[in-house]
């Protein structure tokens, strides 16, 4: 057994352990308020045991350990569905991106060693009312105050901003300059005078994303984490790393399993629906696409294991396996006929297909629409030229709106 | 029957809107996606005051004795701005199954009320999955029912439901009156659609048809419903390309409209074609009413009906982008929408096989 | 019976009696040269009994009658596969735009009386090899010669040019100002000196279009169908005209009724596969499509009767009916399995699978590819902006090749 | 196994790839679709040349020991550059098939030249569209086969086929050598197929396996078979790929390349993506030879690549215009093939059927 499945094995047995006192049906019934109390908890063990920071340098309180035993840990954990999604984009990107460009070293590690064990949440302030896919068209500027700088504007689709305690955040500084390079980037406190957060509520009924206004907000000139006019690099290094985050071939709906049972159970024109053409078809194409979904994965560690860079077809998995799945919802919904009425809004996206459905669209959008994914994939990777983009080279200022 | 409108139709058509525009809108429905048991009031209220109601239904029992033509054009205009209740389809059911398979004393009981609108009618003929079934969870012995009717959209308000029953080695086509029956609201992703479990132990009730005779007598209701749906359907599947068109033309991304891109603009056109071929086989099966040809008229308006609505939701919310997932915005209300109308009636996967069992001439 | 009908009962009988000398059946086994041959003396049974130019001006030796009784001859017609093709592109466009154009009133009289005959045949030359979509960017020049043009330059797919006797040519006659504005509309005698016509063939393995080259080609200025400089409106006019000829919601492929036959014929698993939902699904999307396009068809005649005009969803035909047609073409082909091999090239479009399979790409292009059409609905339909053009009011001899 | 290739793996890749485009063009390919009868012998001498026909049978009997993995690399070149003749595939599947099911005799006899590329095998087990028909129209009695095998691939040129026949009362698979059956030539789409009828009346035969053994063999064997065509599709569909690409950035509309118009270049870039996932599926299936999961593997390669061959052979000849549908540019070489390809060893319809009866755990 290599070394990589001994820690497979190690970890899911650890994980095991405390499924029941933080897992899936420990989290029952409960308020999002409980349920982030328990996840606070659940981070807090996850530290104790060696488990948070895997991938990180052990001077910031991580393990010190390789990506590989990270996305093998997360694969184990996302069996048990235990209260961390809480912390996903905290670690995930805005953390890391302090530890390589934070200014004060003792800062951030003591704010890594308290995110790491849950007891502080960063969140991350890119997207804006206008902006849509344009991250370099945004308009929330930062102005020269004193010794530092007075921030206005607003922000949104901000993941988690109602419970973090800090951010990143990226401000126009210069707009007398082409859009790219009038930004700077810097981290703020969530609970500074002038911060508001006022929560979205999205089509399926619950809010993880929010508005966040800034209104003369003082930020000292130590909060900065970029050049002054070289934000869009940091911004784009956030976002990079969001390529290495776990990826799902289900496209974070319900395992392809649970459409097969479903067809088992239903009967279609009294015969079970497996035994009929259409459901049959949707089986096949479905497992097919995921598997080689699965495939690239599995190639990709196998890359990273051996020190290679794994190629661009990783970035299929979002574009392909959610809008996939926004239809096989559908067809579930469709498949249950009038007993797929019934409704739980708080039902997991990955264990219920009402759910599943509802929430496909934003899935579909967050984190690069599909539009974004392909121009992505033909420019980057096939070296089709850009759109026609008339703001291009020109003042921010002079652009009209 | 001709497929063009005439002037007393295209007034329908512009005097529904007029009418439903004015007093229909998100705000009102929103609230609603989080009630159960409610539905929108101001909506129905419209629809008895201009007849809606009575529309299609025979003048000696309080109708217009105006037909599928007409009503569906009315139902295109509820679907254009999301209709607040179910019952402009239901009633139309339950009234056409007395009507067309009913006694004399049975339409001079329901008929008025079914057409003045304060009588509600629902149809529980299907089990799960299955919009006709073989064998359906209701059993009709003698002239009582017992079992339960899954998931009956206007079930919670309905006075008088029409059943697809398991009668005695046969289907049965029953009438009852709900007075007697429990129901159980069922909290559902279109809560105004009023879905509710009805149970039946002993309930009274009068048989209509039995057999064959049964099963085609509710696949002629099913299809007179698709019609109406279809046309709803439509008119919200145009509602959201137009939605669609005029984001494009003002949302700017990297110094343009987005419309200006082809990613955009292309899906925007494919909706067109989506939403005028449903439109046209609408106009078609309305006009096939009473013909040989209906059944597949009607199944070939909901199919491509089907498709639209729920093109039209996926593309036009993911045009939006991030916007488009908000609740306020209130797209998502046709999202829902979309798939409730898909399910109701019978899903795409039901009226594909009703279809071809018609074009290959093999029994329904 | 409606006065239409009865045209159409009149022209069913006739069509019935020459079925057996022009039909399908005599034109088995003939080489292009006899077809053509046949398809002349059709053509000449159509004119003397009453039923070419059915919906043209009498003076011009038509029949004075509406559009409406001719698209119900042309339906009845196409039941019977008479050899008429090779002028349907010849009394479809130029003609009719020479009718419209032409100078010499006495000349054209003389040309259209021929070419309703079918002595004589006429085609388009439009489309050059850099054109593609981009009909105004054509480069074949006319330049001023004496009292008359020189013509030089190359044009492609001009259907039938090798069988015809004059064509109608768009050509830039003033490089120096933009693309739209320097185009000027002639007809010319294919027969003139200068005039190379080179068979095209395509992929499934005949030619019925053609290059044709033009080097210095004199012709006197009689030939000019347009002012100097406005060749593109008539250009346009002759597009327009296509609209109208008549649509097949079969995409120009065989009949659904085919497809239902093959698969009641043909065992899948061990059952007829009319029986298998995939099958099915594809036999009821696809009857839903055509018998919508029948109803659009249906209701614009009914408009065209009564003096309306009928709406843009004409245009939907194309687009929607030959694109699913080559799908559905492939999947009856993989539905007979390894008895889908056996090929015949000359086999009908509309009655033969692999010939419709092979032939749908061209269909997909020829006379406005799916992209043109889309744009066309977008811009044209629903005012959504037109595409980026960098080669917008620039002058054509200024635009980078 | 690992689905990283190692040196040795990458070097058969380059230098199949280099072989092949030094000696196979379409110049040479498009006569051969108006030839019945004809193949492209370069093509052969070359795969005989460089031991692709030795590469995965056993040493032993003049093989190279090596596998799937490795035939698949040489699979996916030769369906770069359009494969001039079927026999990479036919014999490799007849061999397996003495391989796995013959006797020492059978295998002493046959392998060494299907290893060396002298001998050429066939595989007819289909009758129409079914793959591995319940009633196969030849029949087996005793140790001889009558009855016809319709539309053989590498039929014209086989020494040897492996027949799935109809025995007593059982499905049998048989060994025949083929000098004494009867073949007519089929003119296709795809001449170099060599497509024939091969008509038997009283043939000896010798019988490989009978009953469920026969029928599981004959199933392993097409996997085996599909998995090499898989990785032919996806070489196909990549190639295809690379050359929109490639007109797309030269080719020029309205001032611009056509590449900057999202509708071509979103359209490439969902090719790439129906490659990559084909590719994907294509090595994990070909890593699985021998695994429990293998048909499942073999199932999910086959159907990606015949979805990216085909959607490729669609969209490439659409994004080149006019010029895509002329018989010299050749492109109607690849979606020739990928018909050919596509119908050979089972359609999509066949394979959605055993994948899903191993997901859902039916008998197969």
């Amino acid at each position: 057994m290599s070394d990589l499945e001994a820690y497979r094995a190690k970890a899911a047995a650890w994980l095991q352990s405390v499924a029941p006192t933080f897992g899936r049906d420990a989290r029952k019934g409960l308020s999002e308020a409980d349920d982030l109390a328990l996840g606070r908890r659940y981070q807090k063990a996850k530290f104790d045991a060696g488990y948070a920071g895997i991938n990180w340098p052990t001077e910031y309180g991580g393990q010190g350990l390789s990506h590989l035993e990270k996305v093998t840990f997360d694969a184990e954990e996302m069996k048990h569905g235990f209260p961390s999604f809480y912390f996903g984009i905290s670690l995930g990107m805005p953390v890391p991106v302090l530890m390589q460009f934070g200014p004060d070293k003792e800062f951030v590690k003591e704010r890594v060693l308290k995110a790491l064990q849950g007891e502080e949440i960063w969140c991350q302030l890119f997207s804006e009312p206008s902006g849509g896919s344009d991250l370099a068209g945004l308009r929330t500027k930062a102005e020269p105050d004193g010794n530092g700088w007075r921030i206005n504007g607003q922000k949104v689709w901000t993941s988690w901003a109602h419970y973090s305690d800090y951010g990143v955040i990226v401000v126009r500084t210069d707009p007398t300059v082409a859009k790219h390079k009038g930004l700077t980037y810097f981290w703020v406190d969530m609970r500074a005078p002038g911060v508001t957060v006022r929560p979205i509520k999205l089509a399926g009924g619950d809010s993880h994303v929010n508005e966040v206004f800034f209104d003369d907000v003082k930020i000292t000139d130590d909060h900065r984490m970029s050049p002054v006019g070289g934000g869009f690099a940091v911004a784009i290094a956030t976002l990079m790393i969001e390529r290495y985050v776990a990826t799902d071939s289900a496209g974070f709906g319900p395992h392809l399993d649970l459409f097969v049972e479903l067809a088992k159970d239903v009967q279609l024109n009294g015969r079970p629906a497996i035994e009929d053409g259409r459901i049959r078809q949707q089986i096949a194409r479905n497992h097919a696409m995921r598997s080689g979904l699965d495939s690239i994965n599995v190639r990709a560690r196998l890359m990273m294991q051996a020190g290679m860079v794994p190629g661009p077809e990783g970035s299929l998995n979002k574009l392909v396996a959610v809008r996939s799945r926004q239809k096989l919802s559908e067809l579930a919904l469709d498949l249950q006929g009038s007993d797929a009425f019934l409704f739980d809004k708080h039902a997991s996206q990955k264990e219920d297909w009402a759910s599943s459905w509802i929430n496909a669209p934003t899935g579909r959008i967050a984190g690069g629409s599909d539009e974004t994914l392909l121009n992505t994939i033909a420019e980057k990777v096939l070296g089709l030229p850009q759109d026609h983009r008339p703001d291009k080279g020109i003042p921010f200022n002079q652009i009209p709106a | 029957m001709t497929i063009l409108y005439d002037e007393g139709q295209q007034a329908i058509a512009i005097e529904s809107r007029r009418a439903l525009e004015a007093r229909v809108g998100k705000d009102a429905l929103l609230p609603l996606l989080e009630t159960v048991g409610e539905y929108h009031r101001p909506f129905w209220d419209t629809a008895k005051e201009q007849g809606w109601t009575a529309l299609a239904l025979p003048e000696a029992h309080g109708g217009l004795d105006l037909g599928l033509i007409e009503l569906g054009l009315i139902a295109h205009q509820a679907g254009r701005s999301i209709s607040g209740a179910p019952f402009l389809t239901s009633s139309f059911g339950a009234a056409k199954a007395i009507e067309l398979f009913g006694s004399d004393a049975q339409k001079a009981r329901w008929l008025p009320g079914l057409a003045s609108g304060e009588t509600i009618g629902a149809i529980a003929f299907a089990a799960g999955p299955d919009a006709l079934p073989a064998r359906p969870d209701v059993t009709c012995t003698g002239d009582r029912l017992d079992g339960t009717a899954r998931g009956v959209s206007a079930g919670l308000a309905a006075d008088v439901a029409i059943v697809y029953a398991n009668g005695p080695g046969m289907p049965v086509l029953a009438l009852v009156e709900l007075a007697g029956a429990q129901r159980s609201a069922v909290p559902s992703f279109d809560n105004s659609r009023l879905i509710a479990d009805i149970g039946f132990s002993g309930v009274p009730a009068e048989t209509l048809a039995v057999g064959s005779t049964a099963r085609g007598a509710a696949l002629h209701i099913l299809a007179l419903q698709a019609v109406v749906t279809a046309h709803e359907q439509t008119g919200g599947a145009e509602a959201l390309m137009e939605i669609a068109r005029d984001y494009a033309l003002t949302r700017k991304a990297f110094g343009q409209p987005i419309g200006a891109f082809q990613s955009v603009k292309h899906r925007i056109a494919e909706l067109y074609g989506l939403v005028e071929l449903a439109r046209a086989n609408c106009i078609h099966a309305a006009a096939r009413e009473g013909a040989a040809d209906f059944i597949t008229a009607a199944a070939a308006a909901r199919l491509s009906a089907t498709e639209a609505y729920d093109t039209a939701a996926r593309d036009c919310i993911q045009i939006h982008g991030g916007i488009g997932v908000t609740w306020e915005i209130g797209l998502h209300l046709h999202m829902r929408r979309a798939r409730s109308l898909a399910i109701e009636q019978g899903s795409s996967l039901f009226w594909e096989d009703v279809l071809v069992d018609q074009l290959a001439g093999e029994a329904a």
